[in-house]
C-alpha cells in the first residue's frame, strides 16, 4: 500500500485536506501556565484578542483531550519531569509552542535552577520570542503553527506508522 | 470499616493553583484533613542572579517577580536603592510614581477578580476582569511600550514624563472602571450561590493572622489597619487622602469586598495625583555607573498583595552584595492549611484564590 | 525618603530593657529613626525574640535575611550573619535583631515564638545550609530534596554544578 | 403501499431520522453554546469556521475522530470502553420514544412522527435517561485515578437525588393528563386548551431546575469542574470516546428540554389557541413551534451557565433534601387534592 502512496492518489489528497482541515481548526490548548507568559496567554484568550475565533477556546485542564501543549513560562529542572510525563499524556497527533524567552532558550535566567529551553525535553513545532509575547505575537504563532499543520500529511502517518513524528 | 484517609494531589499543573504551586492534600472524602504546599517548581534563582548584576540592570528582573504587578515590585527594589545611595527623588517623579503604581494595583486587582471568580465557576467574570485589564494596559503600552513587565520604574525617577493627552486618557480610564466593577458587582455581590460559597469560609481571627505574618488585603479583611501607605508613607503617599477599606470577620467574602472596595480608592489616588502633579523634572540627576558605598537598607511598601520589602547590601562595587526580597504571597500562602482545615475540597479552591498568590513572588 | 529624625522614646526604654535582660549577650545596639538595631550571641537569640514580642509588643515577624560574609567579613569574622526583623503594629516601629553564625553552627529555630518563620527558616536552610534546631521540618523548601549544595553561597557557581538534564 | 415499503423503508428512513435528530441539535447546540457564552462574554466566539462558526462542530468532531484513543495502563480496560457508549446510548435511545409531532396523512399512510409510543412513554423516558448515570460512574471507576473518582461519586449522588423531585413534579403531570403517553399529553393540553406550565408553574420550575441538575450542568456542573476536578470523571478519557461524553451531555441536555416542553408547554402546539384571532399560526407545521420552544429552554440553559457561580457539594444536595422535594410533595398533594375536589 505504501508505494500506490507515493502516487498520492487523489483520494488519500483529498483526505489529508479534510483532516488537517479539521485539526487546524480545532486546537485546544492546554491550559498549564508557568509564569509570566500564562498571563498574556489569558489574555489571548480573553475577550480582546480571542483565539476563540480560530476554534481554540476550548482550554481543557486534563492532557488527555489537549492537542497544541503551549508551554508559557519557565522551565526549572524540578518542573522539567513533570512537563515531560503531560506531554506523554497528551495522545497523538499532538503540537507544541514554546512560548516566551524563558521556554524558547531559558531567557533572562541563566541560573542553576532553570532548564535552558524546553526542547531539551520536548519536540517544540512553533518557538514564540518575546518576554512575555504580546498576544499578536501568540497568535503570529499559532497562524504559523496551523500553516504547519496544514502542510503535513496525517494519512501518510497513519499508513506507516514508522514515519511517524519523534515525539 | 477502617478509616482510609486520601492522599490527594493538586498537582504542580492545575487550572486554579495559579501557577506552579503542588498542594499536598490529606483527605477524607471531600474535607480536608491537612494541606502541605510544595514549592520551587518555579524557582528562578534570582538573588543568586541579582548578586552578578549591576544595580540597573536589576530592575527588569524585578518585573518577573510578581508579574502581575510588576511595578509595585519595580517601586520596591528602586526606593530602597535610592534610600541606600541617598538619592533625592524629585516631586514630579514621586507622583508619577504613585499614578503608575495605583494603575497597576487596579489591573493586579482586577486580574485577580476574574481569576476568583473563575475559580469558583462564574465564568464570566474572569472575561470582565480582563476586558478592564487591558484598559489599563494599554495607558501603560502607550507609556513605555510593554504590557506585562513595564519596567517603568528607574533609579532616580521615571522613564518618561506624562504629557497631557496620556493624562486625558488616563482620566477615561478612570472613569471607565467603576462601570466594568458595576457588572462584576452585580454578577457577584449579592448572588446567593456565591455568598454560600464565600462568607464564612476561611475564616481568620485578627490575632491569629497577624501571629502569621498576614499581610495585604487578606490581613484588612480581618480588621486590621496595617497599610504601609498610611503606616509608613513612601513616595509623597502622604500627601493624598484616601481611606483604608476593612473588612469585619476575615472570611473569603470579605477579602473580595476589600480588594474592590481598593479599586475605588485606587481611582480615588490617581486622580488626585493627576490634579496635583507638580512641575519639575521626572528623573533625578544620576552618575552613568551608579556604586554606592557599603552599607545597608531595607524598605517596604504596599505591592497590590501585601507588605513587599527589599532589604540590599552594597559593598562599594555597582553590583550589590545581597539584595534579599520578602515576599506577600510567600508569607500569606504559610496560613492556607490553618484556613482550610476541616472545609470542603471546593472551598480549599476558594480560599486559595482569595488570597491571591502569585508564584513568581514565591518561588524567586 | 530619609528616615524619621525624631527618634522614637520606647525604642530607646527596650534598648535598655534588652541590655538589662540580657547583660552579656547585647554585643551592639542603636536606635535609629524607626528602627531598633540589636547584635545579639547566638545562644540568647530565642529568649530574646521571645521577650521582644511578649513584653515589648514586637507582635509581627517580617523577614529573615542571611548575609554571607566570605567577601566582606563581618565584625566578629563569622561566615553567616541571620537577620531577624520585627514589627510593631500598630506602632509602626521595626526591630534588627542580628546575629554571626558560622559555618556548620545551629541556631535555634524562632518557629516556637513566630509561626510564619517556619519557611522563612528552611528557605535559609535550603539556600545557606543553616541549620535551626526545634524547627518542625526542617528541609529545602525550593530545591528538589537530592540537590547538593546551598546556591545563595558566595562560592556556589551561578549557573550550578553539574548541568544536568 | 407495499408491505416491503411499509414494514422496511420507513421504519429503517425514522429510526435514521431519529439517530440524525439529535445528532443534529448536538452540533446546533455545541455551535449555539460556545457562540452564545462568547457573546455574554464580551468576544466573539468561533467565527472562521464556514460561515459564522458553523462547521465548528463538525471540525471538533472529525479532529477528536482522528485522535489517538488512549486507554490508561491501570484503568480497567472493559468498564472503561463500556461508558461512554452507555452515556451514548442511554440518551439516543430515550429519543425513540419522544413525539415530534402529530401523525402526518401521507396519501393512504399515515406517517407517525415517533418511532414506538407506548402508554407509558414518559416512565421509559425517564428510565433511560437515569441509565447515563451508569456511564458516568463506570468512567470515573475505570479511570481508576483520584479526581475521575470524586467527579463519579459527586455525580452519583446529584443525579439520584435530582431524580425524586423529577419524578415528583412528572406525576403531577402525568395525574392531570390522566395517562402517561407523551403524545395523549400533549393532546390533553391541547383539548382543555391551557399547557400545564401555567396550570402548575411549581412543577414547571422544580422539574426545571432538577433537569439542568441531572445533566450535571450549570451551577450544578459539580461532577465535570473544571477549577476543582481539572476535568471531572471524563479526566482519562480522550479521543472519540471523549466525543461520546461530550456529545451526550449535549444530547441529554436536548432530551432535558424536549421533556419539559412536552410536559409543560405542549410540545407541538402554537400558542394561543383559543384566541380565534391568532388563527393563522395554525398554518405553521407543529414540528416548527416545537422546535421554537426547544431552542428556548437550550438557550437558557447556555444562559444560565454564563451567569452563576458554581455550587457547593453540601449546599447543592441541601437545596434538594430541604427545598425541591418537600416542594414537589407539596405541589403533588395540592394537585391530587384539586383533582379529587373537582
Amino acid at each position: 500500500m505504501s508505494e500506490t502512496f507515493e502516487k498520492a492518489p487523489f483520494l488519500l489528497a483529498r483526505a489529508d485536506r479534510f483532516i488537517t482541515w479539521a485539526q487546524k481548526n480545532s486546537l485546544w490548548p492546554f491550559g498549564s501556565g508557568l509564569a509570566c507568559c500564562a498571563i498574556e496567554m489569558i489574555a489571548t484568550a480573553a475577550a480582546r484578542y480571542d483565539i476563540a475565533r480560530f476554534g481554540m477556546e476550548l482550554f481543557r485542564a486534563s492532557p488527555r483531550q489537549a492537542d497544541l501543549f503551549i508551554v508559557a513560562g519557565t522551565v526549572t529542572n524540578k518542573m522539567a519531569p513533570v512537563l515531560r510525563r503531560l506531554w506523554d499524556q497528551m495522545p497523538d497527533p499532538k503540537w507544541s509552542l514554546a512560548m516566551g524567552n524563558c521556554a524558547v532558550c531559558g531567557g533572562p535566567f541563566p541560573t542553576y535552577s532553570v532548564l535552558q529551553g524546553v526542547d531539551k525535553i520536548i519536540p517544540v513545532d512553533v518557538y514564540v520570542a518575546g518576554c512575555p509575547p504580546t498576544p499578536q505575537g501568540l497568535i503570529h504563532g499559532l497562524m504559523i503553527l496551523q500553516e504547519k499543520i496544514a502542510r503535513s500529511h496525517p494519512t501518510k502517518e497513519i499508513l506507516n506508522p514508522d514515519a511517524r513524528r519523534p515525539s | 470499616m477502617a478509616f482510609k484517609e486520601i492522599e490527594l494531589n493538586m498537582g504542580p499543573q492545575h487550572p486554579s493553583t495559579h501557577g506552579v504551586l503542588r498542594l499536598k492534600l490529606a483527605v477524607d472524602n471531600e474535607v480536608v484533613l491537612g494541606i502541605e504546599p510544595v514549592l520551587g517548581y518555579l524557582h528562578r534563582g534570582m538573588e543568586k542572579l541579582w548578586e552578578s548584576l549591576t544595580y540597573v540592570q536589576v530592575v527588569p528582573l524585578t518585573d518577573r517577580l510578581d508579574y502581575l504587578a510588576s511595578l509595585s515590585n519595580n517601586l520596591g527594589y528602586v526606593l530602597t536603592v535610592e534610600r541606600l545611595a541617598g538619592i533625592e527623588i524629585p516631586r514630579r517623579a514621586q507622583y508619577i510614581r504613585v499614578v503608575l503604581a495605583e494603575l497597576q494595583r487596579l489591573a493586579s486587582h482586577l486580574a485577580w477578580a476574574g481569576f476568583m471568580a473563575n475559580d469558583i465557576g462564574a465564568m464570566s467574570v474572569l472575561l470582565y476582569g480582563f476586558e478592564a485589564r487591558e484598559e489599563i494596559l494599554d495607558i501603560f503600552e502607550e507609556y513605555c511600550g510593554a504590557r506585562l513587565t513595564i519596567h517603568g520604574i528607574r533609579i532616580g525617577g521615571v522613564i518618561h514624563d506624562i504629557d497631557t493627552g496620556l493624562v486625558s486618557r488616563i482620566r477615561t480610564v478612570l472613569t471607565n472602571i467603576p462601570k466594568r466593577l458595576a457588572d462584576i458587582r452585580t454578577l457577584l455581590d449579592e448572588n446567593r450561590i456565591w455568598k454560600q460559597r464565600t462568607v464564612g469560609v476561611g475564616r481568620i481571627a485578627a490575632a491569629e493572622a497577624i501571629d502569621y505574618g498576614l499581610t495585604g488585603p487578606p490581613l484588612r479583611a480581618c480588621g486590621v489597619a496595617w497599610d504601609m501607605r498610611k503606616d509608613i508613607p513612601y513616595s509623597s503617599y502622604g500627601d493624598f487622602d484616601f481611606d483604608v477599606p476593612l473588612g469585619r470577620n476575615g472570611d473569603v467574602y470579605d477579602r473580595y469586598a476589600v480588594r474592590l472596595e481598593e479599586i475605588g480608592q485606587s481611582i480615588r489616588i490617581v486622580g488626585q495625583a493627576l490634579d496635583g502633579l507638580p512641575e519639575g523634572p521626572f528623573m533625578a540627576k544620576m552618575p552613568r555607573v551608579l556604586k554606592i558605598a557599603p552599607g545597608e537598607a531595607f524598605h517596604t511598601i504596599e505591592a497590590p498583595k501585601g507588605v513587599l520589602g527589599f532589604t540590599i547590601r552594597s559593598n562599594g562595587t555597582d553590583k550589590p552584595e545581597r539584595v534579599k526580597m520578602k515576599s506577600p504571597s510567600f508569607i500569606n500562602l504559610q496560613s492556607l492549611e490553618h484556613m482550610c482545615k476541616g472545609n470542603l475540597f471546593s472551598d480549599v479552591v476558594g480560599i486559595l484564590g482569595s488570597l491571591d498568590i502569585v508564584l513568581g513572588e514565591i518561588d524567586k | 525618603m530619609p528616615a524619621d529624625p525624631a527618634d522614637r522614646p520606647e525604642l530607646r526604654q527596650t534598648l535598655e530593657a534588652l541590655t538589662a535582660r540580657f547583660a552579656g549577650a547585647v554585643l551592639a545596639g542603636a536606635v535609629e529613626g524607626r528602627e531598633l538595631a540589636v547584635r545579639l550571641t547566638k545562644d540568647v537569640l530565642a529568649p530574646a525574640l521571645r521577650f521582644l514580642k511578649d513584653e515589648r509588643g514586637f507582635n509581627a515577624f517580617e523577614d529573615l535575611v542571611v548575609f554571607d560574609n566570605l567577601q566582606a567579613p563581618a565584625g566578629g569574622g563569622a561566615r553567616f550573619t541571620v537577620l531577624y526583623r520585627l514589627y510593631l503594629f500598630p506602632g509602626a516601629l521595626r526591630a534588627r535583631v542580628s546575629v554571626d553564625v558560622d559555618e556548620g553552627e545551629a541556631l535555634d529555630s524562632a518557629v516556637p515564638v513566630y509561626r510564619s518563620a517556619d519557611w522563612a527558616e528552611r528557605e535559609a536552610f535550603d539556600m545557606f545550609g543553616i541549620r535551626f534546631d526545634g524547627h518542625p521540618g526542617l528541609r529545602r523548601i525550593y530545591l528538589p530534596d537530592e540537590f547538593e549544595g546551598h546556591p545563595l553561597r558566595k562560592d556556589f557557581p551561578l549557573a550550578g554544578r553539574d548541568r544536568g538534564l | 403501499m407495499t408491505p416491503f415499503v411499509a414494514d422496511l423503508l420507513i421504519p429503517v428512513g425514522k429510526i435514521i431520522a431519529v439517530i440524525l435528530y439529535p445528532m443534529i441539535m448536538v452540533m446546533v447546540m455545541i455551535w449555539l453554546e460556545r457562540r452564545v457564552v462568547a457573546l455574554m462574554q464580551g468576544r466573539l466566539g468561533p467565527n472562521r469556521v464556514g460561515f459564522q462558526g458553523v462547521l465548528q462542530p463538525v471540525a471538533d468532531a472529525a479532529k477528536l475522530f482522528f485522535k489517538e484513543d488512549i486507554i490508561p495502563r491501570q484503568a480497567d480496560k472493559r468498564l472503561f470502553n463500556i461508558s461512554p457508549i452507555l452515556v451514548m446510548f442511554s440518551s439516543l435511545l430515550a429519543f425513540c420514544f419522544i413525539p415530534l409531532g402529530e401523525p402526518l396523512r401521507v396519501g393512504t399512510y399515515t406517517l407517525t412522527l415517533w418511532i414506538a409510543d407506548s402508554p407509558v412513554g414518559l416512565l421509559i423516558v425517564l428510565g433511560l435517561s437515569a441509565i447515563s448515570v451508569f456511564g458516568v460512574i463506570f468512567g470515573g471507576w475505570a479511570s481508576n485515578s483520584k479526581y475521575p473518582l470524586m467527579g463519579a461519586l459527586r455525580s452519583v449522588v446529584q443525579v439520584l437525588s435530582y431524580e425524586i423531585p423529577a419524578g415528583l413534579t412528572v406525576l403531577t403531570v402525568a395525574f392531570a393528563a390522566r395517562s402517561m403517553d407523551l403524545v395523549e399529553i400533549v393532546r390533553r393540553q391541547e383539548s382543555s386548551g391551557i399547557w400545564y406550565g401555567f396550570l402548575m408553574p411549581v412543577s414547571f420550575v422544580v422539574f426545571w431546575i432538577s433537569a439542568v441538575a441531572e445533566t450535571n450542568r450549570a451551577p450544578f456542573d459539580l461532577p465535570e469542574a473544571e477549577s476543582e476536578l481539572v476535568a471531572g470523571y471524563h479526566t482519562e478519557y480522550s479521543g472519540m470516546k471523549f466525543a461520546y461524553f461530550y456529545m451526550a451531555e449535549y444530547a441529554h441536555m436536548v432530551l432535558a428540554s424536549s421533556l419539559v416542553v412536552l410536559l409543560f408547554f405542549g410540545g407541538w402546539l402554537p400558542p394561543f389557541q383559543g384566541v380565534k384571532a391568532l388563527a393563522f399560526l395554525h398554518a405553521v407545521p407543529g414540528f416548527v413551534w416545537y422546535l421554537i420552544k426547544i431552542m428556548f429552554f437550550l438557550y437558557l440553559y447556555v444562559w444560565i451557565r454564563a451567569t452563576f457561580p458554581r455550587y457547593r457539594f453540601d449546599s447543592l444536595i441541601r437545596l434538594v433534601w430541604k427545598w425541591l422535594i418537600p416542594l414537589a410533595l407539596a405541589n403533588f398533594l395540592a394537585v391530587a387534592l384539586v383533582r379529587f375536589l373537582r
